[in-house]
């Protein structure tokens, strides 16, 4: 995404480009936000709540999100299991086939930390962001579907809060702020 | 047919192998050496033991224990067959010969426990990648990834 | 001979249920050789319940076989009570067989559902999952989990059946037969369905006896062979079923058998809460357990017919309070061992509705 | 003053496919989600019908991925020749009585014959996107696609005999209602030919989700894919509509704006059908599909070729 980043610093040095910029932001982020094709990488358990998320019951596509098979055509990686050090170059590669701008969803235990198989296992990769950005984590062994889809609507928040050029970029709104050091509590959050 | 029948229909049919034979935890339990592993299993296989059930190993220290489970259908009875393998030389008879279920068994104990099946069409690892190290469910596997779980019992 | 073309499908695929590699070597559309690669899910589970005491293995064991997860907690507590001399009361009997043939039904919905889907019936497989989804809630309402229950125990059951539990159960059973007779018309009736399954990936008695196959796959060839019935364990010697049995050994079949499965399970299950009704609540867990349960040395198999087959465990104590070896005997394992069999000389697309009819479930083949 | 012209239709017949297929898509998320037991979209607009407002855009600005080891001028512009041909086809439906934009008059072998260029743009771009399962897809479409030419094109020529003409304009003129009972066997071969031709329904064996993942656009991404999803519906509505103007009558039944209405509201019910069927059945084989097109349909619309022309000559 270098050559955008270029272009958004050109536009912004340009009079009035800032409000072009704003303006494409507003309907790349606006349009992103609401239709966040899933590629369910479901290898374990939660991909059976995966598979319901989508299904009649929960029907995912009232958000605008449809599971689609193909990395090429999808915008966020729902890594939904575990993932085991033979699956790990898979999900990377498969990654890396879907198209910028992308996000990834860590659904479940096992793809934030390993969850039940973080000891004493010699097989499993500790949770999916040694090797992948993860934006939204959903605890839970497996997560409920309405988790799965709290999290969409999480990520929706957040692809608003971005924009081309990185000076744009907002500051993601209601989200608990993380416990600073020496304080044993967290300030409270905005919600 | 209860194992006391089976146990007499055994000694019937291979007198060699009746010694060898043991009723445990109620499941009838045929010891073997290594060497003697294929001919008892192709006899119990004449018996009527139709069903490989599973193929596993446990690592005693000094020695592997191989374990078969066999079922025959006909006569509603199940029995283990158990092999002791030398820790430094494990090799065992491959039964794929008798039983095609064992295929994926042999290769799965040959991933996870390195005893190697002599006569078996195509041993490679089955569950780890193909360049793995070792041999996982050995007890002294040592994998610097391992986290050690602390005692919480 | 044309040059070949390898194919490589997977880990992650639409229709391989899960990760697993298939290598496929085409000549045209004709599968030549097929090799499933698997393992992408070996999560080590029985290294690590060597260092696990036989309880705190309850909830790893739910994760095997996570379309069924109350089998292979069965299986295990079925191995730890025979291993340990545990006699379990007979209301928790009962309750687990209930829930295991719901758990029966919930699975096979899924197996029918993914089987349609894989001949891209996408809709059967939506109207199945609804099935499965009423039996969800079920278990949800029992122990207030969607999917790992971790609800059998070592001794009985984690919690008895809640107040009005018994007549939501009694609704379900008596509305899931019509829902499967509208499946049955909807995608077993349907000839394109029929066309792609019929006569594709033929399997027959002997060879399924041979490559150890259980459950639906090998009573779709015929193989009159079920735990419940010819190895009767709990309290099935006490209840009237019939085990569907195929003709043929096609992927028709298979996937048929698992149809009429789920219409027994609600017969056993109706006559289970009707025999069920005769005992006191509250008695589901044999007294005096300790804490931590360590059997004497020996070791011990027992098995259970799970949705995919025969499901064994088999424990080996040292004394401890940690089992020394764990080893599953999976049916998916060696279900699926038939794929290269089965798919060699048929289409590409056959391959799909063959792995689709075996029903693996990775969790548990890879372990 | 013609080229302006022509361009001018150029421009609408992108407008009319592009505008239908996103209607088209929400459309068929809506009657897919009434089949399957759940809702589909809900949230921008009433129902969502501005849910495609939201998924082009995204797509538009999603990157632009041409794989390592693909063809790239190949890779670039196949779609767009899978996307051409199909909008050239709308040129000659005849929207209205009497008047369609393309008036030729050998309309019937141009709409035909046109939109077969397509398999070639599918081939190119299954070759170039350098991937097997993609290969394999761009085989069965070219497969697919030649060999149900075949009794499409038979069952056309059965109307073609009634009314003694290739012109559409002339063919919807000359329509009398008792062509319906008389070539209902042939519209129905034209319709099954027709969603065989746009690889949908039973029939989307080259994009097989189940085996394939999406067959020869697997390897596209962004605006380059929605080009295909566009050329798939613009294929759907151009088959539609001809088939209502040629075997209902479509704009012969009412003069003016009404009979526009109504051969549109007409051709959006077999549009509906058609998508009803996708979410209906399973998908064929690949060598059920080729029996299928030349032991049945073949043999029936040549039966139907042959009732119609019998009737033509006794009349």
């Amino acid at each position: 995404m270098a050559g955008v980043d270029d272009f958004a610093q050109v536009l912004e040095s340009v009079p009035g480009g800032g409000i072009i910029l704003t303006s494409v932001d507003a309907v790349a982020d606006w349009a992103r936000g609401h239709s966040l094709w899933m590629m369910p990488m479901g290898t374990a358990c939660c991909a059976m709540e995966l598979i319901a998320a989508s299904f009649s019951r929960f029907d995912f596509d009232r958000h605008g999100s449809i599971p689609r098979p193909d990395p090429r055509h999808t915008d966020v990686m729902v890594v939904a299991g575990t993932i085991t050090r033979k699956m790990a170059p898979a999900v990377k590669l498969l990654w890396e086939q879907m198209p910028d701008p992308k996000w990834c969803i860590a659904m479940g235990n096992c793809a934030i930390s390993g969850g039940i198989f973080y000891y004493d296992t010699y097989s499993v990769v500790r949770g999916v962001d040694e090797f992948l950005p993860v934006d939204v984590y959903i605890a839970g062994c497996p997560p409920r579907p309405e988790a799965l889809q709290d999290a969409v609507l999480r990520l929706r928040e957040k692809v608003r809060a971005d924009s081309m050029s990185p000076g744009r970029r907002r500051a993601i709104e209601g989200v608990l702020p993380l416990p600073t050091a020496g304080d044993g509590t967290a300030e409270g959050g905005s919600e | 047919m209860s194992l006391v029948e089976l146990r007499e229909h055994l000694c019937a049919t291979f007198p060699d192998l009746c010694p060898l034979f043991s009723i445990e935890f109620g499941d009838g339990v045929l010891q073997v050496g290594p060497e003697r592993l294929h001919e008892a299993m192709e006899g119990l296989k004449t018996l009527g033991f139709d069903m490989l059930g599973m193929v596993t190993a446990v690592d005693f220290g000094e020695e592997f224990e191989l374990v078969y489970r066999l079922r025959a259908r006909e006569m509603g009875v199940a029995i283990i067959v158990r092999a002791r393998l030398p820790r430094h030389t494990p090799r065992a008879a491959s039964v794929t010969d008798l039983w095609p279920a064992a295929d994926w068994h042999e290769r799965e104990v040959y991933d996870l426990f390195g005893i190697v099946f002599e006569g078996h069409p195509d041993l490679r690892r089955i569950l780890l990648p193909d360049d793995w190290v070792g041999h996982p469910l050995r007890k002294d596997y040592e994998d610097p990834s391992i986290i050690r779980r602390p005692d919480y019992r | 001979m044309s040059e070949r073309l390898v194919v490589n499908i997977g880990p992650s695929h639409p229709s391989t249920h899960g990760v697993c590699r298939i290598v496929v070597e085409l000549d045209g559309e004709i599968v030549t050789h097929a090799e499933p690669i698997i393992g992408h899910l070996h999560r080590g589970i029985e290294k690590m319940a060597e260092n696990r005491t036989y309880l705190q293995i309850v909830p790893l064991t739910d994760r095997l076989d996570y379309v069924g997860s109350m089998y292979a907690n069965w299986a295990y507590c079925r191995a730890v009570e025979r291993l340990a001399g545990i006699r379990v009361p007979e209301r928790a009997e009962y309750i687990r067989v209930i829930v295991c043939e719901l758990q029966r039904i919930a699975s096979h919905m899924m197996g029918i559902g993914s089987a349609a889907a894989d001949t891209g019936a996408f809709t059967v497989f939506m109207y199945a999952f609804e099935q499965r989804e009423l039996v969800v809630d079920l278990f949800e309402a029992l122990c207030g989990s969607r999917l790992t229950y971790n609800y059998v125990r070592p001794g009985g059951v984690s919690a008895d059946l809640p107040d009005g539990w018994v007549d939501r159960c009694r609704t379900f059973i008596k509305g899931h037969p019509d829902a499967m007779r509208e499946i049955d018309r909807m995608l077993f009736g349907n000839v394109i369905f029929r066309a792609r399954t019929k006569g594709i990936g033929v399997l027959d008695a002997a060879d399924a006896v041979a490559w150890g196959a259980s459950g639906p796959v090998a009573r779709g060839s015929g193989v009159d062979y079920d735990l419940r019935r010819d190895d009767p364990y709990s309290m099935y010697p006490r209840f009237d079923f019939t085990v569907p049995l195929g003709e043929r050994g096609d992927s028709y079949d298979r996937a048929r058998v698992r149809l009429w499965e789920c219409v027994e399970s609600c017969r056993i299950v109706e006559q289970a809460l009707d025999q069920l009704a005769e005992y006191e609540p509250g008695v589901i867990m044999t007294e005096g357990l300790p804490r931590l349960l360590a059997p004497g040395r020996g070791d011990a198999y027992d098995h259970i017919e799970s949705a995919r087959g025969c499901l064994g465990v088999y424990l080996v104590s040292d004394g401890g309070v940690c089992p020394y070896r764990m080893k599953v005997r999976s049916p998916a394992f060696s279900n699926l061992a038939l794929l290269p069999l089965l798919a060699t000389g048929h289409t590409l697309s056959d391959l799909i509705v063959v792995l689709g009819s075996l029903d693996p479930v990775f969790g548990e083949v890879d372990r | 003053m013609s080229l302006l012209l022509g361009f001018a239709y150029g421009l609408a017949a992108v407008g009319l496919i592009a505008g239908g297929a996103v209607i088209g898509v929400w459309w068929e998320r809506k009657v897919a989600g009434r089949i399957q037991l759940r809702l589909g979209p809900q949230q921008l607009g009433p129902a969502g019908v501005f849910q495609m407002l939201a998924d082009v855009p995204k797509l538009l600005f999603k990157e632009d991925i041409v794989p390592y080891g693909a063809d790239r001028p190949t890779f670039r512009y196949a779609p767009m020749l899978v996307f051409a041909p199909i909008a050239a086809s709308v040129a000659v439906v005849p929207f209205w009585a009497g008047w369609a934009p393309l008036d030729s008059v050998v309309g019937v072998a141009f709409f035909l014959a046109v939109p077969s260029v397509a398999v070639l743009g599918m081939l190119l771009s299954a070759w170039a996107s350098h991937n097997t399962l993609s290969t394999i897809g761009g085989m069965r479409a070219a497969a697919q696609m030649v060999s149900y030419e075949v009794p499409r094109t038979l069952a056309v020529l059965s109307v073609v005999v009634l009314a003694g003409s290739l012109q559409p304009t002339e063919i919807t003129g000359a329509w009398r209602w008792w062509w319906v009972p008389l070539t209902a066997v042939g519209f129905l071969v034209y319709l099954i030919a027709s969603v065989a031709e746009m690889n949908r329904g039973p029939f989307d064996l080259p994009e097989a989700e189940s085996e394939l993942v999406a067959g020869y656009f697997a390897d596209y991404s962004g605006f380059r894919w929605a080009i295909f999803m566009m050329a798939e519906y613009g294929s759907m509505i151009a088959a539609a509509l001809f088939g209502t103007a040629l075997f209902l009558g479509g704009p012969a039944w009412f003069a003016g704006v009404g009979g526009l209405i109504a051969y549109v509201g007409v051709a959006c019910v077999i549009i509906t059908a058609i998508m009803w069927a996708k979410w209906t059945f399973p998908r064929m084989r690949q060598d059920h599909l080729m029996t299928f097109c030349w032991t049945v349909l073949t043999p029936l619309a040549l039966v139907q070729l042959l009732v119609a022309g019998a009737v033509a000559v006794w009349l």
